[in-house]
């Protein structure tokens, strides 16, 4: 069953992906793997950011791994390249 | 006796404007403590010879208030003589030389907050989602990458 | 590129004006340090259960001077990246929640002006020739001593 | 043989001699113990800061001890009770 969640994308994925939110449709039940592969299908060139990003979740952060994420209607998703604060 | 015992301030600004050390520390100084300790960042004006003409700042607004809060409450735990902690961090442009962000805590004992200051950037370089590109005379732009962020390529600088 | 290495400069005021921590840190702001950490002493409002109304400093202003150039010596060959030194010491009468004293150190990576300031505060209160007097609300003045001072009765605070 | 130094009084040390500074005759070589015992003659009252002060002479400082100090005409001497500074 599917979800509509918000993406956001920041820094270095905004330029890659061209676009800086959206939403978009995905299953509930999702591994945060499955789900980064969701939107590298999307947009291609965040393929460059594979192995150097984490998504949040929430506003939680969630490393791409085969952990299951409940996602839930209007959950907040974004794409975190490596953080340059400070 | 302690007049700020009973309201220990957080205190997060993310703001396009210029920072001030004095507006940081007037805002943590308390009357029952002695100390303020104060870590600022500066943009430097080069990076690996290229001349850096100026920065721009991104957040992701309300989860870095939300980690700042996380690490504010680390620090109070580990050390509970912090009375109040600021952070301002400016977004947006900030030209060579000028203050990224300030941070100001003050305690009873000044090791503490002295202590404490350093766990703050460290911490926040870590894990608040704050973003740098650096923009150079003549080469374009990058994204920077903290060190201490875990999911980095760890280059060396 | 580094355009203040030949230019380190220690900087020292002793001064009966209202300190500015904005005056410090821009006074060591360094286009290619990425870091200045400080450290502000504020006069707090009681001890041991007195008011305290208000504090007074005197010093010894030439070997003041002379006892911090040489800290800021140590400083240099403990942690060689640091830059500018500069510390603001309030003298006469300072009103309570006021700085006495501000230092302010840059430096290329953060640790170093962060240990520098730890370090420059400890020596300070051990070696400078300065004396604070504090004046209570109900009972008189009493002069303080720094349990860093070696020779001084070193009571329990 | 004697010669005449600055004396220079700090903080309660200034209190308790009830001056700031005054030029005494004193002899060249003379131990640091033997200079503070010569301003304590002067004022008795500084007695009460003995074990917690030191001297500084020509602004190097000294503790109170059986070390010679080589006085020369002019050169200051100052009473330094516990420091506050900070």
């Amino acid at each position: 069953m599917n979800t509509e969640v918000l993406v956001l994308y920041f820094a270095k994925s905004a330029e890659l992906a061209d676009v800086r939110s959206e939403t978009i449709s995905v299953a509930r039940e999702i591994t945060s793997l499955q789900l980064w592969e969701e939107l590298v299908n999307r947009h291609p060139r965040l393929s460059a950011l594979r192995n150097q990003v984490v998504l949040a979740v929430r506003q939680e952060y969630v490393a791409l791994e085969d952990q299951l994420l409940s996602l839930r209607s209007g959950d907040e998703v974004a794409v975190i390249p490596p953080l340059s604060g400070g | 006796m302690n007049n700020c015992d009973n309201d220990a301030k957080d205190l997060i600004k993310l703001t396009y404007d210029k920072l001030s050390s004095d507006a940081v520390s007037e805002s943590v100084v308390c009357p029952s403590c002695g100390a303020i300790s104060m870590f600022i960042g500066t943009t430097r004006n080069n990076f690996e010879g290229k001349k850096v003409v100026q920065l721009e700042y991104e957040a992701y607004i309300p989860m870095a208030e939300a980690q700042l809060k996380k690490i504010f409450s680390d620090i109070r735990k580990t050390w509970p003589s912090v009375r109040h902690i600021c952070v301002h961090h400016r977004l947006g442009v900030v030209p060579v030389m000028e203050a990224s962000v300030i941070i100001g805590i003050s305690s009873t004992h000044r090791s503490e907050s002295l202590e404490a200051v350093k766990y703050c950037i460290d911490a926040l370089k870590a894990a608040v989602p704050i973003w740098k590109k650096e923009i150079y005379e003549t080469e374009g732009s990058s994204w920077k990458e903290n060190k201490e962020c875990l999911w980095g390529r760890n280059e060396v600088k």
